[in-house]
């Protein structure tokens, strides 16, 4: 008590909030890797450590199998990773012209103006955009759908190797996520970029991945091939997760029960076994391991 | 939800002008600024080329009568319409006011215009790195800008002009070391919200260094709460500076000054009011003006578009 | 609740450190004005045609010899242990001059700044909750204009109309000079009037305090509104206000229990800038009203270069508005459960 | 009928002009019914939520028609009325759990004071004690776990489901005729908005109780509703049962919306893409509002706005299903 009343003078956080704790993740290249995770589950600051917005307290990336660490290393990884936010109309700087913010990553390359004039116009023309309207039009004078696709102009104008997605289209209106689905699924298919997509929604999961991760409460639950963890769902929280979805297919939802664990507070054991309808005896106490099961891998005592 | 539509071509600088000039109120505001800052200018620069030359006649070419030489025949004439001269009325000493109003216009422009504008360079230069680079940095110079902000005004201003000797530039001096410790405060309140943002990122992410970041992306877009705030900080500046002359700090031998040309009229109250009460409602006037600006530009900023 | 006793304790050290350093600008600007040891002499020489070898000695005793460091480590100690210098008019500590006038200039601050804060809120409150309408634009209309006037103004009038025109109250002074002054015991006068029972003394401390407080309100309460107008529409916006109007209050329950409730928040913290500013105000309030304060002590010593008087004048006043903004910091916790209970 | 909405125009005064949010919508409810007000942004769902209740915006005016809600028209109820009116005949619950409970006041306080209301409408003492276990009950009702001790704590040490939860008991103590609920589920977590959904369903039914949910998501409006409203462009495009809406939708953006939801992988196909994004209310477009975007576009789409139209046992606006003018 004592330490912790120092501590917290000091303005060191007493709790350590272990928001994300994955043991072993591996994207290879070209691929889309969707994670897959309701909102306190960690999935956007694994995305957000991944691409060194967010200092890991412990652990190791590998970038191309080598250890990014140290100040060189990072600013070296942020030439070639790149982000696309979740809400479209925070990620562009109101004050700057659509061509000021789609280039702001090419003016550390030392290009040339007309370079980098071209490089714009094929960037914009990839994201379905009239580079001459464009050009000068500032954020404000967009919809939320044309901002999208000028974020992801500047996410793959400096000809990025990995592009993280937080939730690229979760604050667009129905109508508009499919346009913004199939634009980046073009991209990829034409760039080969490796992607991480981040998402809570299934359905988008399902159109866009080749891999997809589960995440609860700050770990990963359940990875393998798309089609097969979600036809086939191995973990209880991936289950529970599916059945919670609502969807035209049916009237019902079956959601678990209790509130996703505070990350301060941890359960112990399993993070899953208060909710778990199998937890068994070994889920209480102890934090299971990543388990093969057909070919996936599940963190789950209930495939040892 | 229902802002997310897009407003094309109903933004910016244009649409600011249009948003002001067609509320009545601020309006009318910009209408008396303009004059004020006109006049002060125009005025202004007769008073310079008078130093300059040497010949004092410059100074009080385009007031109705000399506002500084005694003029014992005219001495507490009540004001009329009948004479511009004495419009406002005139002092013991027989100066028209309606001429010393006018003559003492630069100073406070000046003041107005020059203290805002340093308050808000200085206070840019601390509160943006205090915001943005945070901890350490920011320990230091928040308490800096404390301590700064702990001084009453009024006291601060009457102690550095007593230490520093009499006249305007002390004055301008002690009001702008008054009033960047706000400033600082707005750009850095406004650092920490942008830091964060997602635009702010990306370009962290696009390999763009701290210094340019704050450059490009921090400054430009906490200009404009800022510049709400200014607007209604040039009324303050020169109530301030009226209230300072009052006391008789600060001022410049005769060289009238809307404050201290009230504080003379104080004996002659209530008989001759308009000693008092003309410098007065001017003062009041043009903050009245700035304020009416000021309010609906934080409106604006605020996006309280519709009341 | 641990959470809370670390904010305290932050916010102490924060006070602390902002009180040194305020100490030190002042170190500073002294310095900066008079930057050898004999000029140094001369600002807190009591006779101004001191010899040199008197302004030596000077000198020599108040070590300003001495290293410049060492010299700010004795000024930090004397402020903090409470040796503010020797006035140079009257002889006496400065301390006890201050002790003296403080307690006199604050009851009427008070009083005005109270009056300030409850108009304003109501004011506020009200324009708020009728936006846009005839109500707001009268209510906006009165801040601006008392705002904007300059206090010599407001004070001249509020003189003429309550003291000349109708007679109500005295136009100058803290009490009626006929009657004798109660025991000191507190230096608030109110208060030691109230102390020895001296009713008739206490109530003309009253009537002496109500025009300054007035002027001193009516000139500083325009912020509040603002501030207040602004919090409240804000408020009056959110969803929790929407569920009390849906759960069938009505609106002036709504107004003034729900969203005024939450827009006071920050509030607070205007009210010791507030107060802040009122110090400051009073200084014209106190020349004008002949009201023997702080304020009216330190116009005095401006006419009479008295350096010692204004730079503790100045001290002091530092040190109070960095208390009160403490205070507003402990307020703030206290009123807002999110921080009190975080 | 509970509540009979009738060629509803509202409109808002802005700086950029007048926003037509709402243009002759029509809409009746019937008691024990639930039907989900589906759209995107600027569609006016949320607008006409808050004109049932008589919680529009200052700068918000009703300009045109009629709401009836049990046989009082609300657009032209005194002050007082309105005040009887809310609670008894309709309650509504807001989006964002972080702001729909005052953050000064314990959980208790304003339970209570919605019971302080309901007890003086019906002219009964209240009783802070019995209140306080009555409410208890009702937590309980809305499955909130512990309720002795939640009810005694402040909105931030709750979350964001039982935030949810303890408005909608605050619903339930005042036994509403009309539970209006505006996106409650869109700021949860997806296993807690399927929590949130269940009560809702359930509780509907127990307390049989008509629902008007607003929301974004088809999908989310299915699970719980009776009925779809779809809304586009402050007008309702197509009103009909759930199922049959979703099996065979007729109105061309109802279809796109449905079609447009992703159900396989992209090696299989792109998704159906509805082109454009929704208008601009500020200068909607002439016609039908969908016009521009519409795959099945006529030359009378462009000029003519359709009226209400009966097909296949549901009514839309559309000139596809138009009888050909004789």
């Amino acid at each position: 008590m004592k330490k912790g009343l120092l501590d917290s003078i000091l303005r060191t956080k007493v709790p350590i909030i272990r928001a994300v704790e994955v043991p072993h993740l591996a994207i290879a290249g070209g691929e889309v890797l969707a994670l897959v995770g309701e909102s306190g589950s960690g999935k956007t600051t694994l995305g957000r450590l991944l691409v060194t917005l967010e200092k890991p307290t412990s652990g190791e990336i590998y970038f191309h199998g080598e250890r990014v660490k140290g100040r060189r290393a990072v600013m070296g990884l942020r030439r070639k990773v790149q982000m696309v936010f979740q809400n479209p109309a925070d990620s562009l700087d109101p004050r700057m012209s659509v061509k000021g913010i789609v280039t702001e990553p090419l003016t550390t390359k030392g290009l040339s103006r007309r370079e980098r004039e071209g490089q714009f116009e094929s960037a914009l023309s990839l994201v379905g955009l009239d580079s001459s309207t464009f050009a000068e039009r500032r954020s404000r004078d967009l919809s939320g759908g044309q901002r999208q696709r000028v974020a992801v102009a500047r996410a793959i104008i400096s000809s990025p190797e990995f592009v993280v997605l937080d939730e690229p289209t979760s604050a667009l209106d129905a109508s508009v996520q499919s346009q913004v689905l199939n634009l980046l699924a073009r991209i990829h298919d034409q760039l080969g970029f490796t992607y991480l997509f981040i998402t809570h929604n299934i359905a988008i999961a399902r159109y866009i991945a080749d891999t997809v991760a589960v995440m609860y409460a700050g770990q990963i639950v359940e990875i393998g091939p798309a089609q097969q963890v979600l036809s086939k769902p191995k973990h209880p929280y991936t289950q529970a997760l599916f059945s919670s979805v609502p969807s035209l297919d049916r009237k019902e939802v079956a959601p678990p029960t209790g509130e996703v664990p505070s990350l301060v507070n941890l359960p112990k054991g399993c993070r899953f076994n208060p909710r778990c309808p199998y937890a068994m005896e070994v889920c209480r106490t102890t934090d299971p391991p990543f388990f093969d099961v057909d070919g996936e891998q599940a963190a789950c005592w209930l495939y040892k | 939800m229902e802002n997310e539509v897009p407003l094309s071509g109903q933004s910016g600088w244009r649409f600011t002008v249009r948003f002001l000039v067609h509320d009545r109120a601020a309006l009318a505001g910009l209408v008396i600024i303009g004059l004020f800052l006109g006049w002060g200018l125009v005025e202004g620069v007769m008073q310079y080329i008078a130093s300059y030359t040497h010949v004092a006649s410059w100074g009080w070419k385009l007031l109705p009568s000399d506002p500084i030489s005694l003029s014992l025949k005219n001495s507490l004439a009540a004001p009329t319409l009948s004479n511009l001269n004495n419009l406002f009325g005139a002092n013991y000493e027989g100066q028209s006011v309606l001429s010393q109003l006018l003559y003492a216009t630069p100073h406070d422009a000046t003041a107005s215009v020059l203290v805002v504008a340093s308050a808000i360079a200085i206070g840019m230069m601390i509160g943006i790195p205090a915001g943005y680079i945070g901890g350490w940095t920011d320990e230091i110079l928040m308490r800096i800008t404390d301590a700064f902000l702990a001084f009453p005004y009024l006291v601060l201003a009457i102690a550095f002009s007593v230490l520093l000797g009499e006249g305007f530039t002390t004055v301008l001096l002690a009001l702008v070391l008054i009033w960047w410790p706000t400033y600082a405060r707005y750009f850095r309140a406004q650092a920490i919200s942008l830091k964060n943002r997602n635009f702010v990122e990306a370009s962290k992410l696009s390999g763009v260094g701290p210094l340019k970041i704050m450059l490009r992306h921090i400054f430009p877009n906490s200009i404009d709460p800022v510049i709400a705030q200014a607007t209604l900080d040039f009324g303050s500046v020169i109530l301030l500076y009226s209230t300072l002359a009052f006391l008789g700090i600060g001022l410049e031998l005769n060289y009238p000054e809307w404050g201290s040309m009230s504080s003379l009229g104080v004996s002659y109250f209530p008989a001759s009011w308009w000693l008092v009460l003309v410098p007065g409602a001017t003062i009041m006037v043009i903050v009245v003006a700035f304020s009416l600006i000021g309010d609906r530009l934080q409106d604006l900023v605020a996006g309280r578009l519709t009341y | 609740m641990a959470g809370f006793v670390a904010f305290l304790i932050r916010r102490v050290a924060n006070a602390f450190v902002t009180i040194v350093l305020m100490i030190f600008l002042v170190f500073i600007l002294v310095h900066v004005v008079a930057p050898t040891p004999i000029d140094m002499a001369k600002l807190v020489s009591p006779n101004p045609r001191a010899s040199m070898q008197d302004l030596e000695n000077i000198a020599r005793d108040h070590g300003f010899y001495e290293p410049i460091y060492i010299q700010f480590v004795h000024y930090v100690e004397q402020v903090l242990t409470g040796n503010l210098g020797t006035d140079l008019q009257q002889g006496v500590p400065e301390v006890d001059l201050i002790a003296q006038y403080l307690p006199i200039s604050f009851e009427m601050v008070l009083a005005g700044s109270i009056l300030a804060v409850l108009v304003g809120l109501y004011t506020g409150a009200v324009s708020a909750s009728n936006r846009g309408g005839a109500t707001d634009y009268a209510v906006k209309g009165l801040y601006l204009v008392t705002w904007a006037a300059p206090i010599f103004v407001v004070a001249v009038i509020v003189q003429l109309v309550f003291a000349f025109w109708l007679k109500l109250l005295p136009a100058s002074g803290i009490a009626n000079p006929l009657l004798a002054t109660p025991t000191r015991v507190t230096g608030f006068p109110l208060l030691d009037g109230i102390i020895a029972g001296d009713w008739a003394y206490s109530w003309s401390v009253v009537q002496h305090m109500i025009l300054p407080a007035l002027t001193l309100g009516l000139a500083s309460f325009g912020v509040v509104t603002r501030l207040t107008r602004a919090t409240m529409v804000d408020a009056l916006d959110k969803d929790y206000v929407k569920l009390a109007y849906m759960k069938g209050l009505p609106k002036r329950k709504v107004v003034y229990g729900t969203a005024l409730r939450n827009a006071m928040i920050p509030i607070v913290t205007l009210i010791a800038l507030i107060f802040g500013t009122a110090v400051g105000g009073a200084v014209v309030i106190e020349e004008l009203f002949n009201y023997r304060g702080l304020g009216y002590f330190a116009v005095a010593s401006v006419y009479n270069l008295n350096y010692v008087a204004i730079l503790a004048i100045t001290i002091v006043l530092g040190i109070s508005v960095i208390v009160a903004n403490f205070i507003a910091d402990v307020l703030y916790g206290v009123i807002d459960p999110r921080v009190r209970l975080s | 009928m509970l509540l009979q909405v009738e060629d509803l125009h509202v409109t808002y005064d802005t700086v950029y002009g007048t926003l037509n949010a709402l243009n002759g919508v029509n809409l009746s409810i019937e008691e024990g019914e639930t039907v989900a007000l589906v759209g995107e942004s600027g569609s006016g769902k949320s607008t006409l939520g808050l004109s049932i209740v008589r919680l529009l915006p200052p700068n918000g005016r009703y300009s045109k028609g009629s709401i009836v809600l049990n046989g009082k028209n609300v657009v032209s109820l005194s002050g007082s009325e309105v005040r009887r009116m809310r609670g008894t005949d309709v309650f509504m619950v807001f989006q964002d759990p972080l702001n729909t409970l005052n953050p000064v006041k314990r959980v208790s306080t304003q339970v209570l004071e919605a019971l302080a209301v309901r007890a003086k409408k019906e002219n009964k003492a209240f009783d802070q004690r019995e209140g306080i276990s009555e409410a208890i009950e009702k937590f309980k009702d809305v499955r909130l776990p512990d309720p002795e001790v939640l009810i005694h704590r402040y909105p931030h040490q709750l979350s964001g489901g039982q935030i949810q939860r303890v408005v909608i008991a605050i619903g339930l103590l005042l036994k509403p005729k009309l539970f209006i609920a505006d996106e409650p589920t869109s700021a949860l977590d997806v296993t807690i908005q399927a929590q949130v959904l269940k009560l809702l369903n359930s509780l509907k039914s127990e307390y049989k109780m008509s629902v008007i949910f607003i929301t974004h998501d088809i999908s989310v409006a299915y699970v719980i509703a009776d009925r779809f409203a779809v809304l586009y462009g402050g007008e309702v495009s197509e009103i009909g049962e759930v199922s049959k809406v979703v099996k065979s939708p007729l109105h061309p953006y109802t279809k796109a919306l449905i079609e447009s939801i992703p159900k396989r992988s992209r090696k299989e196909g792109e998704l159906v893409a509805i082109p454009g994004s929704p208008p601009n209310m500020l200068s909607p477009p002439t016609g039908c509002k969908f016009h521009p975007r519409c795959p099945y576009v006529m030359d009378v789409c462009r000029t003519e706005n359709p009226p209400y139209t009966e097909a296949d046992e549901r009514t839309l606006r559309c000139w596809l299903y138009e009888r050909p003018p004789t």
